[in-house]
């Protein structure tokens, strides 16, 4: 089975760990992670007025590329994702949006929406399997506390996304499940780490952090788990003792693929 | 050929001062089929009508055309004159020469020239009237009533009273509905059993009222007068006739882990069970889904216990047929999911409830014996917080509905009040975007718990709660007070939306009885006929039609059976003969006119028809029931062959009219 | 297929399954093919034809036929399933007493198309896959069947049969044809120039009453046109008002319930293209009301048959605009 | 009214007429101590024609874009794309740009991912 | 200009009973004028108007019709109008395909209560026909009297 692949920038740089073990992940499960030939950065966020039409052309690209490649194409960073499946379904609900980009870009075929955008976790949840993932597991987990950190862009807006529950959301905790730990609930996984702003103002993001590590060590939390670089970097800037790492990082040791740390 | 009769009305001089009516009765007196032409002052007067009736006999006239004002201020009283003078009420036709004409126009000449066209195309209608006879159907004196909570339980009360057989069909084991689960009542914080269930005892002993629980309708046939509804009484596997309801086997069942849904779940009852003390009937009832011996046939203790003989592990379905001669739908109303709102952290934390939980978490027949305690550890909660319009007022989307709920206010006053009357230590928080009292005593009500209990009222909204650390961190916006507030909880209790019961849609199908896009029944005029259904025969009460509280719904009910006793007092309904009919030789049986027939009056019929050759065919042809065809006429349009056509609006009257007005 | 089809329909009769079969047989002329109803075995193979030619929709005879003694076996093609369909929606078909044969069709050839492409003296013509050997006074030719379709065939809407007992050929797909292309055309006209244009059209017509009497929606049990109550009873047009009137009340008549299968225009003596009346009130259903298929499935809701509070006024409708 | 406000509407695409003024935007928003004016008060002094200051006020540079308000408002008002457009309707001014590319240096550090670099460019400056 | 002053046009009204002819009724308690040209015919429903009786009244020589119900969602037989609306629509429509003037055809919900709605849209009505001119492309010229 192969996908169409979109790492992203930050993949490729700080946030190599995510992309590293997520690929030799989903080898060893059986899927190759076929990498987009020349793609371009996504834009990292996704621009909230309708009338920006050239900040999104690359995330069209993309998509016209997976389009024409047949495949679904999955993502794992989750600014990436969250650009490129609003970007879909914006061609896919938007004829203005649809007609203007299809304009800039000339495209040989008009892009309208056919492509499929997943997140790793849903080809891991819907594609996969966890049961079958769980059966696939030869260093469970077993004993580990592990709460799941969502932030906002894999859930929000839920109409666009379609990734879960934006207030309840069970996917990472299933995932958690499934590589033999135990899945700690905590209200906070779904609010904002402080994302960008980190830069320009450090306090807020220590504010934001510090409440969701709060609330997920209260809750019995001994480890965190993500799919952003920027959730992993705002979390572990602000956090004190409760590591946070990304998912695919444990998904790697529990398939036996990553030396566990002493 | 008619004989035709015009009266040209002065009224006075509301006519005459602008239409010369001299000059139009001349007019009209020389179109075909005219014998007698006359004016008067006031045609709608004694004299006036006389001269009509001496006209009719004198000339012998077939048809009648009155000039005066408009049809709906002296039609029927025209009509009546006739009648009396011997002519049927329906060769008569009025043009409307006041309102339409000389009240609207200035120049004499101009508004004379209308009234005789407008005269013409009556004349040309009325020669195309035919007689017609208002039929008769016979009215069944029995009614229906579909939900017994409080609605229903009123509009059965005050039928019976009248004197007329009533059956209530309810789905629960119970009547009682709702108000049996809740604790007190506003605005006089009485309690809600103390004043239902003494209803729901003369609801039993009443001889006129036959209670089929634990039932729902499956069948509905017939029409105003002449239901017959198929009514399907699950099997309880309890002989409701030799059940004491002493309760010893709800006591010695050994399956205890059922949740009690009359608590809502809060806490568990066994698989055989009487809802509640003072249930009606008080009859146990096995729930199939738990008891061991109907899932595996190991068990059988209550059948041990029982000294009755009453439980049956081999009762099935039955399946009940009854003649009615109305039917009253009083469906209410459910609590809407939580599932959607998980800021709340519903799912996340038993101590996030839903108002109607917290009536049972106060009630003294409740889990916790009526002392406040919080699910999760059982101690008293010190601070609350009360999220109001959880679900309400939403634009539209998948979450939650687009109404005002309408109760959530007044009752979130009465638990905040309660709950600082009964632990003055406790902090209340209610979060609102409004407040909306409007009720007889509603908002000095509400005044009452800000100002002599202290609630603390803040205009805002929850964004977010995070069970952590044993407590509910709760954030807000203090809108007026312009600050994000942060309150460690104990309890937050949300004021769900409340929707229709989800057996109301496939009923209203049952019924053809119309339903707006939120499920709520429609009322036949939303100000004047507010607890009838368009279609006729079918009546509404409670919150089935839109959100209600107690008294508001009692005062519906009553309305509802009101109706009802007018309609079962009468022997036989007159139709209104202006109905629809098919022309059998032109039916095509598409269809098309049952597809759009708001009323359900049509049906079809597999009927012989000569075919060529002395052979006989058999054609599906529409029926129109006249009972129930209110004569809009929409069917006569989607008939594709012109087979439908509507009495006293033909399309000959129409297009005579048309021809009339254009010569 | 046309071996296929005739042996089909002598067995459906040798077998006794059908008392009768509709099908097609040559009239007058090879490509003047006409329905028939045969009895016998016998007679299918010396007259029953399954050519290039037999455009025409059988469903509607069976509203009569499906009413007499004994089952009745039809050919139908994918056009025509849908006619069969909303027929049986209608309640006019007993389909009970019908079994229905589907005929997989690449689509139906026309003498005028042949004609229109040079072809003179044409005296046979023999269909095999995609291409048709026409044999004419000057030698025999080969054509692509493509090239020679009927006019309504090249806006084919689906090869999909719709519901039949067995199924002659493959099972085909709905097609993306351009149906609605000339319709659009005359919206884009001025009000002015679409008047000439119909009253150049409907000027020709005769009122001869083929459009009516081969369309399937039109089975009225007694046709308004017929009937002295209707006040539009009227036997030859004598005035253009009357040209316009009964096409426009035929129009209106079949909105929601044609299925755009174009037998109008196929037997139209004076070549006025009908179909684009019925197709103009399929757009705009579809535009106003959602996309909707006369004849494609038994349970949806015709489109004048029902309504939603949300419809757009009358008003939307703007002068020579069309529906947007 | 002022002008800004169908230029606001316009960027937004958003309708801040159907704000039935709850409050819950302003409720959930995790960057409230952090602005001057909130939420509820944009989608309000759109409304009332108050853009200049709300397109004066640091708030908009310090939303968090993480559509909590979007998800959670009860009638689709989306106060997150109307303070992005009160925020591009500063920075499509001429030298309205909040940040440059010169400035990022000095803010980096070594763990700091690109894509907060590139969102905050995006955000803050056209054309970023 | 001297033409359409001398032009008068005949227009049918077609009014259901329980909205737009009481409107109508209200327009005239209210003495609000509008143009004697307007004839109102009294129909129970708007979905009792046949699209023939459209085509009927051009035929016999009127210039504009318009159909008055009442407001969609306060039909007297609650659905009524909603039928009646389709109708219409794909009438205009296809009228309008044939080349008729678009603007002779009108629907306009009129309630019980809105007499003025009903003179207003009278005399705009009026006024749109006048400006028209008469009806050539729908005639009967059988139709035309001597």
């Amino acid at each position: 089975m192969t996908y169409s692949y979109f790492p992203g920038c930050t993949l490729k740089t700080r946030g190599k760990d995510l992309d590293t073990w997520g690929r030799a992940s989903m080898e060893a499960l059986g899927i190759h992670l076929e990498e987009l030939p020349q793609w371009q950065c996504c834009g990292a966020v996704y621009p909230l007025a309708k009338d920006e039409i050239g900040s999104r052309l690359s995330a069209v690209r993309a998509l016209a590329a997976a389009r024409d490649l047949g495949t679904p194409l999955v993502t794992l960073c989750s600014a990436c994702h969250h650009v490129i499946k609003r970007t879909n379904y914006d061609i896919r609900h938007d004829a203005l949006f649809r007609d203007r980009a299809n304009n800039y870009m000339a495209p040989d075929t008009a892009y309208q929406g056919e492509a499929q955008v997943l997140h790793y976790l849903e080809v891991l949840r819907d594609h996969v399997g966890f049961d079958t993932l769980a059966k696939k597991v030869v260093k469970p987990l077993t004993g580990r506390k592990i709460g799941a950190y969502y932030g906002c862009l894999l859930l929000r807006p839920s109409k666009a996304m379609a990734f879960d529950d934006p207030e309840n959301p069970t996917i990472l905790e299933d995932f958690i499940q499934a590589i033999g730990a135990q899945p700690v609930f905590y209200a906070q996984r779904n609010e904002c780490c402080g994302g960008y702003v980190t830069l320009e103002d450090p306090s807020l993001s220590q504010a934001r952090a510090g409440a969701v590590l709060h609330n997920a060590a209260a809750q019995g939390a001994d480890t965190l788990i993500t799919a952003c670089p920027l959730c992993l970097y705002n979390l572990q800037k602000n956090g004190g003792k409760l590591p946070v790492v990304y998912f695919t990082e444990l998904l790697a040791e529990a398939l036996g693929l990553k030396e566990v740390p002493v | 050929m008619q004989r035709i009769g015009v009266f040209v009305c002065w009224c006075g001089s509301n006519i005459a001062a602008t239409v010369d009516v001299v000059q139009v009765a001349q007019a009209l007196a020389k179109e075909p089929g005219v014998v007698f032409a006359t004016d008067y002052q006031y045609m709608c007067s004694q004299a006036g009508q006389d001269l009509i009736g001496a006209a009719i006999k004198e000339h012998g006239l077939t048809g009648v055309v009155i000039c005066s004002c408009s049809p709906r201020m002296h039609e029927t009283t025209f009509r009546k004159t006739c009648q009396k003078a011997g002519l049927n009420p329906y060769m008569v036709e009025i043009a409307n020469i006041r309102e339409h004409c000389s009240w609207i126009h200035k120049d004499k000449p101009t508004a004379t020239e209308k009234a005789v066209i407008l005269g013409r195309a009556a004349i040309a209608k009325v020669h195309l009237n035919a007689p017609l006879t208002a039929g008769t159907s016979p009215v069944t004196k029995r009614a229906l009533v579909i939900g017994g909570g409080i609605a229903g339980i009123q509009t059965a009360l005050d039928i019976a009273d009248a004197g007329f057989p009533v059956d209530i069909v309810e789905k629960k084991p119970t009547i009682g509905g709702k108000m049996t689960q809740i604790d007190k009542t506003f605005p006089t914080l009485d309690c809600a059993a103390c004043i239902l269930t003494p209803k729901m005892v003369d609801v039993s002993q009443n001889e006129k009222i036959d209670i089929i629980s634990y039932a729902q309708v499956e069948k509905v046939q017939g029409f105003v007068g002449n239901f017959s509804v198929t009514i399907r009484k699950k099997a309880r596997y309890v002989d409701e006739s030799k059940c004491t309801g002493c309760g010893l086997c709800t006591e010695k069942c050994p399956q205890k882990k059922v949740p009690n849904e009359f608590n809502l779940g809060l806490d568990t009852r066994r698989a055989i069970y009487i809802p509640f003390a003072q249930a009606v009937p008080k009859v146990a009832t096995i729930d199939p889904d738990y008891c061991s011996m109907l899932k595996s046939g190991k068990c059988g203790v209550c059948a041990k216990v029982c000294a009755a003989g009453a439980i049956d592990y081999k009762q099935q379905d039955e399946l009940i047929t009854r003649e009615y001669g109305a039917i009253v739908v009083a469906t209410g109303f459910e609590p809407i999911g939580m599932d959607k709102f998980d800021e709340f952290a519903y799912a996340q934390s038993p101590d996030v409830v839903t108002s109607l939980e917290l009536e049972r978490l106060m009630n003294a027949a409740g889990p916790t014996g009526g002392t406040l305690l919080r699910p999760s550890d059982g101690t008293h909660p010190h601070t609350l917080v009360f999220v109001q319009c959880v679900g309400s007022r939403c634009d539209g989307g998948e979450k939650g509905k687009p109404y005002c709920s309408k109760i959530c206010c007044m009752y979130t006053a009465k638990h905040a009040m309660l709950i600082r009357d009964k632990y003055p230590d406790t902090e209340v928080y209610v979060f609102y975007i409004d407040v909306r009292t409007p009720g007889k005593n509603f908002d000095e009500f509400y005044r009452r718990a800000v100002e002599e209990y202290g609630v603390h009222y803040i205009k805002g909204m929850v964004g977010k709660v995070t069970p952590q650390d044993g407590k509910l961190k709760v954030q807000a916006s203090d809108l007026l007070g312009g600050r994000q507030l942060h309150i460690d909880a104990d309890m937050v209790v949300l004021a769900a939306a409340i929707e229709p019961d989800k057996s109301a849609r496939p009923l209203a199908t049952m019924l053809t009885a119309s339903m707006d896009t939120n499920d709520f029944f429609t009322e036949a005029h939303p100000k004047l006929r507010p607890v009838e259904s368009p279609t006729a025969g079918i009546f509404l009460s409670g919150a089935c039609q839109g959100p209600k509280d107690i008294p508001e719904t009692v005062a519906q009910a009553g309305a509802a059976a009101s109706k009802v006793i007018g309609l079962l007092s009468k022997d036989a309904l007159t139709c209104n003969p202006c109905t629809a009919q098919p022309d059998e030789l032109k039916c095509n049986g598409c269809s098309s006119c049952e597809n759009v027939c708001p009323y359900g009056a049509i049906s079809y019929i597999d009927k012989p028809f000569r075919g060529p050759n002395r052979t006989t065919l058999i054609r599906r042809v529409a029926q129109v029931n006249p009972a129930v065809c209110q004569g809009c006429g929409a069917c006569t349009v989607a008939c594709p062959s012109g087979a439908m056509d509507l009495q006293g609006f033909s399309n000959k009257q129409i297009m005579a009219e048309v021809d009339a007005i254009c010569r | 297929m046309q071996e296929r089809v005739i042996e089909k329909a002598a067995q459906l009769l040798e077998s006794g399954a059908c008392a009768r079969v509709l099908g097609w047989k040559t009239g007058e002329f090879f490509y003047d093919v006409t329905p028939a109803v045969f009895t016998s075995a016998q007679q299918v193979r010396q007259e029953m034809v399954f050519s290039p030619f037999c455009g025409a929709n059988l469903s509607k005879y069976l509203i009569a036929e499906s009413r007499k003694e004994g089952k009745v076996g039809v050919f139908l093609k994918p056009c025509d399933s849908f006619s069969f369909v909303q027929l049986q929606k209608e309640h006019r078909i007993l389909r009970e007493n019908v079994y229905a044969v589907g005929v997989q069709c690449q689509g139906m050839s026309d003498i005028e198309a042949l004609k229109a492409l040079g072809l003179r003296g044409i005296t046979a013509v023999q269909a095999e896959e995609d291409r048709l050997t026409v044999s004419t006074l000057y030698g025999e030719k080969t054509v692509a069947l493509e090239e020679a379709l009927s006019l309504r065939c090249r806006s084919c809407k689906s090869r999909a049969l719709h519901d039949c007992d067995e199924l002659i050929g493959d099972q085909g797909r709905d097609l993306d044809t351009d149906r609605f292309g000339e319709v659009a055309r005359l919206e884009a006209m001025s009000p002015e120039e679409r008047f000439a244009f119909w009253r150049s059209q409907l000027s020709k017509c005769i009122r001869c009453n083929a459009c009516r009497n081969v369309c399937p929606a039109c089975s009225c049990e007694k046709c308004v046109f017929d009937d002295p109550n209707s006040g539009v009873q009227n036997k030859a047009a004598a005035d253009p008002f009357e040209e316009d009137l009964f096409h426009i009340i035929r129009a209106f008549h079949v909105a929601g319930r044609c299925t755009d299968c174009g037998e109008c225009t196929r037997v139209c003596p004076q070549h006025i293209p009908l179909h684009l009346l019925n197709r103009k009130l399929i757009k705009d259903m579809n535009a106003l009301y959602g996309p909707y298929q006369a004849g494609s499935d038994f349970d949806s809701k015709p489109p004048m048959l029902t309504f939603t509070q949300e419809d757009p006024e009358a008003s939307i409708i703007t002068e020579g605009r069309g529906i947007q | 009214m002022s002008q800004w406000t169908d230029t606001i509407r316009q960027i937004s695409g958003v309708d801040p007429r159907k704000c039935m003024k709850c409050g819950k935007c302003t409720a959930t928003c995790p960057a409230y101590d952090h602005m001057e004016y909130h939420p509820h008060q944009f989608v309000d002094m759109v409304t009332t024609g108050r853009v200049e200051e709300l397109m004066a006020s640091k708030g908009i540079y310090t939303c968090l874009t993480c559509f909590a308000c979007v998800e959670r408002c009860p009638r689709s008002v989306e106060p997150a794309a109307i303070i992005e457009a009160v925020r591009l309707a500063v920075i499509r001014q001429q030298g309205g740009n909040h940040m440059t590319p010169d400035q990022i240096p000095g803010l980096l550090d070594e763990e700091l991912p690109q894509q907060a670099i590139t969102s905050a460019l995006r955000k803050y400056s056209k054309g970023g | 200009m001297q033409m359409n002053q001398e032009f008068k046009p005949t227009i049918v009204a077609f009014c259901c009973n329980w909205c737009s002819y009481a409107g109508a009724d209200l327009s005239g308690t209210n003495r609000l004028q509008y143009p004697a040209n307007v004839k109102i015919i009294r129909i129970p429903c708007s979905c009792r108007l046949n699209p023939m009786f459209i085509l009927r009244a051009f035929q016999r020589g009127a210039d504009g019709v318009i159909l008055c119900g009442c407001h969609p969602g306060d039909c007297h037989y609650t659905t009524g109008n909603y039928y009646a609306r389709r109708r219409m629509t794909l009438l205009f429509s296809l009228l309008d395909y044939m080349g008729i003037e678009r603007q002779r055809t009108r629907v306009e919900w009129v309630s019980a209560a809105e007499g003025a709605k009903f003179a207003a849209t009278m005399n705009d009505f009026v006024d749109t026909i006048t400006k028209l001119g008469p009806n050539r492309r729908l005639e009967d010229l059988r139709c035309k009297s001597e």
